[in-house]
């Protein structure tokens, strides 16, 4: 079914909301500055309301909808619990400018959060304001930059990257002022640590590893690399994004972590909700931990008390503020209801389960699809597209195909360092049954497109709202926006 | 576990299946030293029940707005969000979705996207908007590095109408770069002189309108001085809601705008997350940082939505993309698109009207309380007060919180270094006040002064 | 896609929610009555169901999802705001058996909601607890019934109601040991007056009539039917399944009608719910007020209070107690919270709007349909299927094809007094653009049938989760219920 | 008006296409005297904000379950929701849909309601249950009607079991029918003799288990009484929870079971609406009242559902149909099986236990209490207690409420005629209550007595 745009569905003058009566406007204390145009919103009623955004809904695919075997980004069961409690209104409705009195529970729940964090990973601290994993990111590189800045390390501004890292990581350190230095995989892919270390030197501020790296592997000489980070000088930051592999069964600490950042949306469960809000709290070394941003929250005489300037505690030289007000408060709650529920064994669990899945899938599936590397993989398994060698069949075909059979694509063409990249996670919140229809399906269309059946492939999908759409017209002659009369539909 | 759905058996097929006979193995590649579980000494898993009881006991240990007369802002506002958003953001269609980098099974999230990035540019005033940003602060920061970008000018002129929170942050995105902030005082009165202070250096000037302190201010002197030195007006938006009834920063001259958009379908969530908007002209748009989607057709020629653009983006440009930024605010950018669906060209004319008419209400009362100064000339629905000289707004915003009346923000949260803003109090008044409301306020401002 | 049955989903052992450790089970207190086998439910855990949720509605179509012309049950929008008050914990937390000072608010919202129901319709008493609106139609019978049997009119056993009436009617009457005396139509759509008069006689207990009636048209002649009644002793019941097109204009008491159940679920907008529940509170007249059943709320010295037993107020001769508890509540707080958004004015618009676009439909349509009986028409318009004579084209084969076309069918072949019914109501709640839409496309489809393109029809609908299914298998063959092995899904 | 569309343009166009000027034309038919809109003296209508507020002073009036130590039961049962069923059932797809007329668009309501069916024959141990219907009283009289019409006689015998209120409900359903209904005295220790009763005439003995006192009962000698003598038992559950660990109605010989849903899925919502649950032998599924949904095949040859049965139904049979039942409990039958496909066999045995162990936790409790003497033998999550003879049980429940405790139901409540129930007083226990609930109650029963 077509659903118009809102542009297309209104008559001016329909009322989606009903006001009291406001007293007569008086210009006044307007400054002169009322607006003279109309803006050129829409008009709906609400029947019309409800109904557009039912069918918008019903052109998406969440988990809710079905098996969501992404990789890169962790996309499991999000509890519905979550979604209760941050609504309960002692919580939703607050304003982070009440006296601090009035707030004291929801300085709790941030301090509780925190309190798993660090339990969680080992860490003394954690910075828990940024937005989302890049910001994270972004926060962790500024407190190594401002740690060197008042160690009289200023000059330290290159930063040693693998090549398979997430494209925010480079971007987050140009942010900061540093250069990247890219440092190659070896066969297994993992960091080539003889090369890494040649890297090092005394103009280095830290070090930028994935764990599990972007293939879905553990990289095995972690210590090593430690080790050799530290001795050198430079901070060891590890990015969270796959942390969902090893909660609860691996400490952070334990590994000579400087500094990670956390994304609540992937481990903990909060929803991606077709692009965020995510949130990114960061950990933080000991030597690290006085940079951290402000606003944070310490333990004072009258109870919990938010620190919104660095003056108010003694030793804290925090770099700045990374955002407005204190924080993704509603992510929060959502996160750490996930966390009470789990609990530090079913945390174990679930990582335990995530990659029992992913294992499963690489094994069933490896002698059809060409598997990059040897298991056992951690949460997420990596194919190449070798196996489609010489049938017409890409990736993207590949992965299309499988819309139609009811499953969201894995993420494709990442990471760059194998060529056509399949890259699948299944999550621990799967079972078993639709691991083996996901299978069966898979080695279905693997066996087809051996079997030259070429044009289907090209053809997917065929049942969704819309087939393949045009990305290069989208991107060469880019319409961002309704005008009156410019977007016809169809 | 209720979220895991392994039985035991499940999980020794599964093994069986890989060949191996003991899960553990699969952790081969952790460091010995670090696989000793032991070490955790973390409260086990609880059922629904419990986990309820927790969160209903933190909750009680707040003062809710719903319960008490409440006229905090200070950048974050009470509006009355209908009850459909919620209910319709809560499909997990929308809620459990990923990024809609599938746009064949994503024209959901990409269409209302498309609808959004429409409403913002048109409220804004602006050509295009981007499919928002995390919130109006670091939507600040960025635009700011978006204009040195533009301009290729190093210095950023921050008024001192500019929400402290943004001025942070925006100073510390530009600590370690090349750029340089340079902040002015804050300004109850509106008293500053941006325009003195604009140099060939300039890339952008940076004001609030309505300003922190609540006063509305006529940009287009400030927007021509800007253009006819080359730098650009980049122009913070605190409450979207003002738009309906204010001049919109484009129309005034703005050449990027941003707009903190949580007054709009979310509620205040004790301040995040927020949802920044982010609006500019055309030429700029690929200097724009975030997501943007944009319109295309399907292999069978019918109009779709699709992530475009992305040249810009980290993804493909690692340290020479134009920002980090990897998610935007996709449930809070829905929120915000549905409300302004429902209010509508007539409805938020409306809202905004009863905003302000609500707000001068308000002032008319406190002008009649013996020991309170209106600062504010102008304001949407928001405005300054102060008490006498020697008075501590801080302690009178504790006294009445006592007494069960979230009174405002004293401007000495932010300002503790400028004593003469000590006295200072703002209060912001929105369609969730009633008159009662405000009498209780007056009444409890006579017995404390 | 396909969605197995729970049944089929199962792994013994999987927890979909998880309980605090209980106590040793002491067996004492059981009367040696432990359950020995097991029950035979499947476990599933939370992500599981909630899947199969979401995927169970996405077979659905609901008023959200697109135009809705039933007819014969007011199909209209459902406002969320009332979803969301239901839900306030001090209006769902609460049990039936309170003491009274604990439930003051409960009483209010059902007292509130009556002041409503007695203002819009001017009766000056109603019977709140009936759950539905064929329970509302048997409660009325039951008040009129005792009222009879208390003035030495217990002979009165005879009801007469009109042929095209809801097959509920005669039912309720039979449960009241009444027998059913039907009375034929005009050639107008209406109660033949004369034949009803000629029917009437001291042994006649009341008439029913559904005013408007199912062929959506208004019973004109009303007041003789009332007068003639009312001199012939008996009581005029009036089925208010089709309030909606009057709500807000017409008062009942006008029409001199004794007695009317109201159907909250259509009039005032509480949602269907795929079939219920639904609420019937029943009007009444003074005379029929006293044998109200129990429970009922008066106003009494220390506030509202509940009546739950006959002794407790002077005059009151209840005939009994129709369900448990005290009614609906749930359903109470919806229709009240659509009653107070709406108020007098905005219902009265409702009607209108609701009759405007009925005739609407009728004047766009009835050009290329055959309308049954000339305009105008109430909230509903009636056609036959004289326009697919010598199609091959069945009314059933019609409305299935419109289902293809995003719409859900209308009412078929009802009422029975035209043949091939096609009964439309589109509900004050739709747009024209919608109802133009509506209209383009049933055009469009009636020049098809004509034009020959049978088959199209037959194989109707081909777009949608099934296609057309075996009833008759279905009754012949009846599976009813899941059993292991017994249920194969293709 | 937010829920109205029509503008006034809209209005006219329409007008103009019906060929008439004036909307009111389309009103002819109606007698001019009822035509007098004016004679309406009613509020106009409101905004969202004002309505919410309407309704939050009312609820702010009730003293909620959640905000005090709770222990009524009598039929309804407060019970832990899991957050996942009302999300669900919010649903659009699911609230705003009719009763499954058009199967093709109706598979999601038919397939829920084929599992539910299921699950409630396997729960009573039946083979055969019906879609639902309006509550566990309604079902309890048209069970009795049922039972007439297949054994073709006129008793119903109504044990003193049966909650007062299906009892009433059963008697007025019958009472201008050619049945009788036949009521024993209420029966807190179990002591009637039903068995006795039974004579040719009778049609049914219908018996609740666990009975409104709490009490459980073997009801094997009763069903071989009731079958040597042709009549059938019928068993009223109120307790859903019970069947997880008592043995069901079916294996004890019940020939219709029916049972209050409402402890499943649904919360307490002050009564209403509740759900009937309906099971039987499969020998009688002709004569079941209610909507039945089967299994059958599409034009492809699919499995589907649709409704079925349906010449029983008051649209074919009218008079003659075996109910007048045109709505069934739809979204309490899905919240109802939700909840059920959440706990499972495991669940349902471990929520059963809990709340067995519970209860007689709280029996312990109150034996150290002087002056209370518990009178339930046997039960499962609610037992009797009475005071001493002289002791109003009324006045301590209020008393206690008092106190802000809501203590459980006094007998009185329902049998205001029997003095000797008086100082008596129904306890209910389920996962909701915790230890600190249960010592709050004994320590102020200690207070008060």
């Amino acid at each position: 079914l077509e659903e118009p745009l809102i542009f297309e569905q209104s008559s001016p003058g329909r009322d989606g909301i009903d006001l009291p009566e406001a007293p007569p406007l008086d210009l006044d204390r307007l400054g002169g500055l009322a607006r003279k145009a109309p803006i050129g919103l829409p008009d709906l009623s609400e029947p019309q309301m409800v109904r557009h955004y039912t069918r918008l809904s019903q052109k998406n695919y969440g988990i809710d909808s079905g098996f969501y075997p992404l990789g890169s980004c962790t996309m499991k069961h999000n509890p519905r619990l979550s979604e209760k409690v941050a609504r309960l209104p002692g919580l939703a409705d607050l304003h982070p400018f009440q006296p601090q009195s009035t707030i004291q529970g929801a300085l709790e729940v941030i301090d509780l959060l925190a309190f798993w964090l660090k339990g969680l990973t080992g860490m003394p601290a954690v910075a828990m304001s940024p937005a989302a994993g890049a910001h994270g990111e972004w926060c962790g590189l500024m407190a190594i930059r401002a740690y060197h800045e008042d160690h009289g390390q200023g000059h330290r501004r290159r930063v040693l990257v693998p090549e398979s890292a997430h494209g925010t990581n480079p971007a987050s350190a140009a942010m900061c002022g540093f250069t990247v230095d890219p440092v190659p995989a070896n066969a297994l892919g993992r960091v080539d640590v003889e090369a890494f270390k040649a890297k090092l030197g005394d103009d280095v501020a830290c070090i930028m590893v994935t764990n599990p790296n972007t293939c879905g592997l553990f990289e095995t000489e972690i210590l090593e690399i430690a080790k050799a980070t530290h001795e050198a000088g430079a901070f060891f930051y590890c990015d969270g994004a796959n942390y969902n592999a090893i909660v609860g069964r691996v400490k952070i600490s334990d590994l000579g972590i400087d500094c990670m950042h956390i994304n609540l949306h992937k481990t903990f469960s909060t929803p991606h909700g077709g692009g965020g809000p995510g949130s990114g709290p960061t950990v933080l070394s000991d030597k690290l931990a006085p940079y951290a941003p402000l606003p944070f929250v310490v333990h004072g005489q009258n109870g919990l008390k938010l620190i919104e300037h660095a003056e108010e505690v003694e030793g804290a030289r925090p770099f700045g503020r990374v955002k407005g007000f204190h924080g993704q408060f509603g992510v929060f709650i959502r996160a750490l209801a996930y966390i009470l529920s789990m609990g530090g064994d079913g945390m174990r669990q679930a990582s335990t389960d995530a990659v029992l899945n992913a294992n499963y899938l690489l094994a069933r599936l490896k002698d059809v699809l060409t598997a990059s590397f040897d298991g056992p993989c951690m949460h997420e398994c990596l194919f190449d597209d070798r196996f489609l060698k010489d049938t017409g069949v890409s990736t993207l075909d590949f992965a299309k195909m499988l819309i139609d059979e009811g499953f969201h694509p894995m993420t494709m063409y990442f990471p760059l360092v194998v060529h056509g990249a399949l890259l699948m996670e299944p999550t621990e919140s799967e079972t078993k049954e639709t691991l083996d229809g996901f299978i069966r399906v898979v080695l279905g269309l693997a066996a087809k497109a051996k079997d030259g059946q070429v044009e289907d492939f090209k053809a997917a999908p065929r049942l969704t709202p819309r087939r393949r759409l045009d990305e290069t017209l989208a991107a060469r002659t880019p319409v961002l926006r309704w005008k009156p009369g410019a977007n016809s539909a169809s | 576990m209720r979220y895991l759905p392994h039985t035991e058996s499940d999980r020794r097929a599964m093994l069986a299946a890989i060949g191996i006979s003991d899960v553990e193995q699969l952790f081969a590649d952790v460091p010995v030293s670090a696989r000793q579980a032991a070490s955790f000494d973390l409260p086990a898993g609880q059922g629904e029940m419990a986990v309820e009881r927790a969160f209903t006991r933190m909750a009680g240990k707040n003062l809710s707005a719903g319960c008490a007369p409440f006229f905090i802002g200070a950048g974050i506002y009470r509006h009355h969000v209908p009850a459909a958003i919620d209910q319709l953001l809560s499909r997990g269609e929308f809620l459990t979705s990923y990024t809609p980098y599938q746009p064949e099974v994503s024209q959901g999230t990409l269409q209302y996207l498309f609808e959004f990035q429409t409403q913002v540019a048109l409220l804004t005033g602006m050509e295009v908007a981007n499919a928002s940003m995390y919130d109006g602060a670091t939507a600040c920061a960025e635009a700011a590095v978006m204009a040195a970008r533009i301009t290729k000018r190093p210095r950023v002129l921050l008024s001192g109408s500019l929400h402290p929170q943004y001025r942070e942050t925006t100073e510390t995105f530009l600590k370690y770069t090349e750029l340089e902030a340079e902040a002015l005082s804050p300004d109850p009165l509106g008293m500053e002189d941006l325009i003195g202070r604009i140099d060939s250096r300039t890339a952008c000037v940076v004001v609030q309108n309505p300003g922190f302190f609540g006063g509305l201010q006529d940009l287009r002197p400030l927007a021509e001085a800007c253009h006819a030195d080359g730098a650009l007006l980049m122009v913070m938006v605190a409450e979207p809601v003002s738009l309906g009834l204010v001049e919109s920063p484009g129309a005034m001259g703005a050449d990027i705008v941003v707009v903190e958009g949580q007054s709009l379908g979310m509620g205040m969530n004790f301040g995040g997350p927020g949802l920044g908007l982010f609006a500019t002209r055309d030429k700029y748009v690929r200097q724009m940082p975030g997501r943007i989607v944009g319109q295309t057709v399907d292999q069978d020629g019918r109009r779709g939505f699709v992530l475009t653009l992305s040249t810009r983006e980290q993804h493909i440009r690692r340290e020479k993309a134009t920002s980090n930024i990897c998610t935007n605010s996709g449930l809070c950018a829905l929120a915000f698109t549905m409300h302004l669906t429902l209010l509508g060209e007539t409805g938020l004319a409306r809202l905004a009207h009863l905003n302000h008419a609500l707000a001068v209400r308000l002032e008319s009362k406190l002008r009649a309380v013996k020991g309170i100064k209106v600062l504010s000339q102008s304001y949407f629905n928001e405005f300054a007060v102060t008490f006498a000289d020697d008075i501590d707004a801080t302690a009178i915003v504790e006294a009445l919180a006592a007494k069960g009346i979230l009174a405002g923000v004293p401007a000495a949260r932010f300002f503790p270094g400028w004593p003469e803003l000590r006295p200072v109090l703002l209060l912001a008044v929105t369609e969730t006040n009633t008159e009662a409301d405000m009498d209780a306020l007056v009444s409890a401002l006579n017995e404390v002064l």
